[in-house]
């Protein structure tokens, strides 16, 4: 990364602000989901892949990776600056999470030039959506135990087994996929390898799986003897489970390298407070009830909280002791908090928490009960919750295994 | 202190009481497995009407109506249990917003009334009762649905909201103001013209409720309720919805709970039952406890429901506290599911979107807190 | 036990009324422990010996125990009645629980003639003070991993080793011990036995632990080639730990024959209710306060689902799905209710919380704070919080075990 | 909403909160070993005379102290790291005591005041403010302490309570009553007649603190601090107290989670050491994750703490994340010792009854939450 002056860092977020304020969209007449986990419709997915491919060439996505590869070559000082003139303008998500902050990232640290020229500039303009193939109906949490096939046949892998909760499976070129290429490893992680494996295949399928909010955004893959490129393989034969940890620290935000903008949005005191500001219970209004009132305080306490461990993560002085542990804890707090934010959303309604999406009396068109609901989707999603809390107690407090 | 203690109720259970269990423990598994539960969710009744035949033919609905118009003579405390199981199965029919209709006749309907549609219902028809408004107002006795004196009749006027069971209930008791002071009319379905019915989508899949405009509707004044009474019957009905709430959230609670139980010890994560893990278990068995709580409060608000003063707080207590296992129970249940709890067919999502909607109806846990707040502090 | 009229009961239960009402004491001018386990001085110990004597010579406490062998020969409904009254009068506790309630229904249950002659009536009129002796300082939680030798010496044991937590450890004569007969059994459980242990003989020291509060009322004990003779032998050698799970079951509420009232005063809202109603806050009076009222209407429901549930229990048609459940859990809810509800308490008090028994300021001679800290000994004694979790996980949902 | 959003701080940390921070850290863990704290437990005094006077010649207590009184020149975001080392290591000073009668005096002492006593300060004397009353008032203003004019003297009539390290202060800043309005009065040692002070028992056996009877004393009026500038002083030192207090309670409670962390990394039952179990580990976990939240507050309070309305906000916040941090953390400690915690050796008690008593000084979490709902919403 380049050398910048303050004076060429603060046109870019000039520039940035501008372009956001000017270019972001305004409601395009349909719910627009709140997380890429959520995309479940195709006139949803249009506008948002539409959206992230303006953002990018606007110059306001990936300008921290590398020139050569479609990127803007800057330090990541202004990545941050866009992303946050994103924010401030209230941007819809990026859909391409898994390209933008995980893939991306990887390719950029371990990939091959050939990788690198082949995937990164269709993650950053969207026109390769990318998809992660870890999950298996029988191993939910324990990806180590993932038993996927990747028999080697010549220049190529065949594949046999399935994968689930594949976020936006349906729309995806590409998979990060963790497969058993050796059956007769010594232990269960030793025969995983990481591939890069195109979707657009023969014998790759995906079904729509219906989630609890009764609308659609994961799928189930199968795969049938399917063929792809083993010069997809990242890191080498065997050492897919190190590959894969890698790559969930990039997810947890345990490592940087990520393209830039959002693909959530993150659970945000200030619409609790309009939700609870007009928000009428029992014919009165929410915030006459001092018990209301007292719950809502430590809600924003606990936003509060979050946005200065972001903060606070930036500061290495005030992180010396356990330097992971702020990004390691993220997960498990935002996830939680959202959840029980939207809890308190959907009883904060009175009677009208009844409704659902859908019915014209619905506060808000009914989008808290089913952010609530869509909340669990990150508890469980990405390692539950009760895996973080053994991450967190074993890898930054050092207390010993569970399992 | 004198006074907290009076206010507190215990705990009995009657032969009819424990019959009734006997009979809806088993009648509410048979009929209402978890493939009809399912199949009913898209259905436009959501409920078997051939079923629904039944339950009038066992007299259920007859329970707590007096023998003197075809009831069993019995109390709500005897209903409890078959609100219970039915919550337990998640079997939908019109049996709660009947009955509900039924205690306001009791309570506050002419000798007239009372001969005619008292009859019905103990015969086995469905009625309901249209309470709530746009206001939310959980205090029955604050509506703005109004009606007028047009000569001999009652014109009315206004909109009720999340009436359960509208379409299939012969005849719907309405809250209105009259003269300036609550009031309670029936209507006849016969009565609201073409349009009258919205059905309303609601988080709860498996119920049936319904917006009713009252606008150009008009009655005759012999379907006006005794207005002396009608203060007294509205708290009764505020209580007793409350209880046959509580009593299906109840039954819920142990159902979502049973249903979590079976998964942990099927489902291995690291070579080992996920059941096994304290981070599972543990929470598992704080729902379990706060059923086990709920079910002591349910009973305890049956046996005292009758009672001046303990009944409404333990019915309140009830309330708060089956409202809370279901919640929680269902919650963790969704949790603990993983990947699968995230889909529409893991169960566990109808419960906790059953807890969300009878919360709506007759005032939820902030709600009855405050309201015990003042009746004990 | 015995047949009997309602007009008997009746007036038994008046009597029983009319006794407590005459002979319960007043104030003694120094502070009553609330459990068995707060005993801390002497001239607490001698008063409540003492009360626990009068309550058994006027015929109210063992009523229901064999006549024989100094209990009342009458059916357990008149101990029920005699309890209730001392609890309407607010009696203080009876000492001598050990024995009373764990000691006493286990002779009855499966002692010998000679046992039940030798120590029963001693248990009731308080002659004979009992104490504990399962957990040592290694085992506080894993019960049978005891390693207290008892090696047999013709028609002795001899004891090496340490117990602890030994509540009232310094004035008992007896202690129900479990120690390890055979070093050699084919699993932990299976060299344990269970002795009844005079406490007054050679090679037998207690030395007193002081607790968290400041004051004393447990014991470590320490066995130094202790002889003690192998009479006391309660079933058969090596099956110690069958005894000692039967004598836990009797604790936890979920086996009966105890010998009546009560050695711990139950948390009670009543009491909450009278520290909130003179409290201050911030110079108003607590119960002005929205928040805190939402809070006490939350305890209050609590202590009523603790008080339902006791006699929910006592219904069998409304226990048929799960009949243990409320035994099992009974110990786990109370325990943690009386934690919180005196850390509630305490907070009650505002400024006034700073001060600890002794202050002339201390809002009721500083009990709450002294209650709250006490209330650990109930979450950690007799099985743990977290261990009472996996009983009822384990014994009542049938969940699979934990280690 | 604006409202709102111009409320919310945010957090930085300048270079000489660093070099606090890092000197802090090895004096407290040198000078303050749980040895010497659990000797200081019985000690009249609480607190070890020399080691107090190698803080002063450290400057630790002329931080916040302007320079033209001998002080550094900084404020009290720079005496956070110091409090909250201190609090980790339950280190006993009249520190933050002596702290927060400098803060008074910079804010509302006259100029030869300030030259007189916060000089005193700022060399290493100890000193300390009298707020609290029988009333329990949290509100600095709402004294019922009166002072009078008695020709150029005020004479003092009633009682102060909780008032820390009055035994080891050279003066005291006194609130009182006077012409009917909040004042600050200075009170030398050789003031109060003997037994006007009576030592304190209290939960907290690492602090001192002493009911001071003011009844029959009288000082100089040149002992009354600015009247004019009395309520932004009153303002400034209950958020002053609520700042330290927080960084305290955060230190210690890292302090008993470590000291959590290391039992169960050495502690066995069933054969493992019981770490292992999520019972023990997750709920350890969640104390964790609170720590690092309310560390979050606490320098985000530091870095905010004189901006108008966010400084309020974030100090409150930072007070009740700091008071449910060390709290909660220390009393899953006493749970998780087993037997153990539940004796007076295991150190858990001392941090919980630390976090009982600093509750008291300021406000606890109840109180801030209501300060906070009214500037938030």
């Amino acid at each position: 990364m380049s050398e910048y002056s303050q004076a060429e860092l603060d046109e870019y977020a000039n520039d940035a602000d501008a372009w956001f304020k000017e270019n972001t969209p305004s409601d395009p007449g349909f719910m627009l989901p709140l997380t890429f986990m959520e995309v479940g419709t195709d006139q949803q997915f249009d506008f948002l892949r539409d959206w992230q491919r303006k953002v990018y060439e606007a110059g306001f996505l990936g300008a921290a990776w590398p020139k050569e590869y479609g990127g803007g070559g800057l330090h990541d000082d202004f990545q941050t600056a866009a992303t946050k003139a994103m924010r401030k303008h209230n941007g819809p998500i990026l859909p391409n999470a898994i390209g933008l902050n995980w893939t991306g990232p990887l390719l950029n640290d371990i990939g091959t030039h050939d990788h690198k020229a082949k995937y990164l500039k269709g993650i950053l303009n969207a026109e390769d959506i990318w998809c992660q193939g870890f999950s298996e109906p029988e191993n939910g949490s324990d990806l180590g135990n993932a038993q996927l096939r990747a028999d080697r046949d010549g220049d190529a892998y065949v594949l046999n087994g399935s994968k689930i909760w594949t976020t936006l499976g349906n729309y995806a070129k590409y998979m990060i996929l963790l497969a058993r290429t050796d059956q007769n490893a010594p232990n269960k992680y030793a025969g995983l390898s990481f591939i890069l494996t195109p979707m657009k295949v023969d014998g790759v399928e995906t079904q729509k799986i219906r989630k609890l909010t009764g609308e659609y955004g994961f799928t189930q893959t199968f795969f049938t003897d399917a063929r792809v490129p083993t010069d997809g393989l990242m890191g080498e034969e065997g050492q897919g489970w190190k590959v894969a940890m890698q790559t969930l620290e990039y997810e947890r935000g345990a490592r940087g390298g990520q393209a830039g903008g959002y693909s959530m949005t993150e659970p945000d005191a200030f619409e609790i407070l309009k939700l609870v500001r007009k928000a009428q219970r029992d014919g009165n209004p929410v915030l006459d009830d001092p018990v209301v009132r007292d719950q809502l305080v430590d809600f924003l306490i606990e936003a509060q909280s979050i946005d200065l461990n972001n903060k606070r993560g930036r500061i290495p002085d005030l992180v010396q002791d356990h330097p992971m542990a702020l990004p390691l804890m993220s997960k498990l707090v935002w996830t939680e908090f959202a959840r029980e934010v939207n809890q308190f959303a959907v009883s904060m309604q009175g009677s009208k928490s009844a409704y659902y999406v859908g019915d014209p009396n619905a506060t808000d068109d009914g989008i808290w009960t089913r952010a609530y609901l869509n909340a669990f989707s990150a508890t469980i999603g990405g390692g539950t919750t009760q895996i973080q809390h053994n991450i967190v107690g074993e890898h930054v407090l050092g207390l010993p295994k569970s399992h | 202190m004198e006074n907290l203690n009076s206010n507190l109720a215990g705990i009995g259970f009657s032969d009819e009481q424990r019959d009734l269990l006997d009979v809806a423990t088993s009648f509410c598994r048979e009929k209402s497995p978890m493939e009809k539960v399912r199949a009913l969710l898209d259905d436009e009744a959501g409920h078997d009407a051939s079923i629904w035949q039944e339950i009038g033919e066992l007299g259920w609905l007859a329970i707590a109506i007096p023998e003197e118009f075809g009831g069993v003579g019995l109390g709500l405390a005897e209903v409890v249990p078959v609100a219970e199981q039915m919550g337990l199965h998640l079997f939908a029919t019109p049996f709660i917003s009947s009955t509900l209709a039924a205690q306001v006749l009791v309570k506050a309907g002419t000798d007239e009334q009372k001969q005619i549609f008292l009859t019905k219902i103990a015969g086995g028809e469905a009625a309901t009762v249209a309470l709530i408004e746009d206001s939310g107002n959980w205090d029955l006795g604050a509506t703005k649905v109004s009606a007028a004196r047009e000569g001999d009749r009652l014109a009315l006027t206004g909109t009720k909201l999340l009436v359960c069971d509208a379409a299939a209930a012969k005849f719907l008791i309405v809250s209105v103001i009259l003269d300036g002071a609550p009031a309670l009319v029936i209507l006849e379905q016969s009565d609201l013209p073409e349009g009258a019915l919205r059905r309303e989508t609601i988080v709860d899949e498996t119920k049936r409720s319904y917006a009713v405009t009252l606008d150009g509707v008009s009655v005759p004044i012999d379907r006006l309720l005794d207005v002396d009474k009608t203060k007294d019957a509205l708290a009764h009905l505020q209580l007793s919805g409350n209880l046959l709430i509580a009593a299906e959230n109840c039954g819920g609670a142990m159902s979502v709970i049973q249903y979590t139980v079976d998964y942990l010890n099927t489902r291995k994560q690291f070579g080992k039952l996920i059941g096994s893990y304290q981070a599972v278990k543990h929470p598992t068995v704080s729902a379990y406890v706060n059923y086990e709580k709920s079910r002591s409060h349910l009973y305890s608000a049956a046996y005292s429901f009758a009672e001046q003063g303990r009944g409404e707080v333990a019915t309140r207590m009830a309330a708060v506290q089956a409202e809370r296992a279901i919640s929680f129970a269902a919650d963790r249940s969704i949790q603990f599911h993983g990947g699968f709890g995230f889909t529409y067919d893991c169960d566990a999502q109808l419960f906790r979107r059953r807890a969300i909607f009878n919360a709506a109806l007759f005032g939820d846990e902030i709600y009855q807190k405050r309201k015990l707040a003042e009746l004990l502090l």
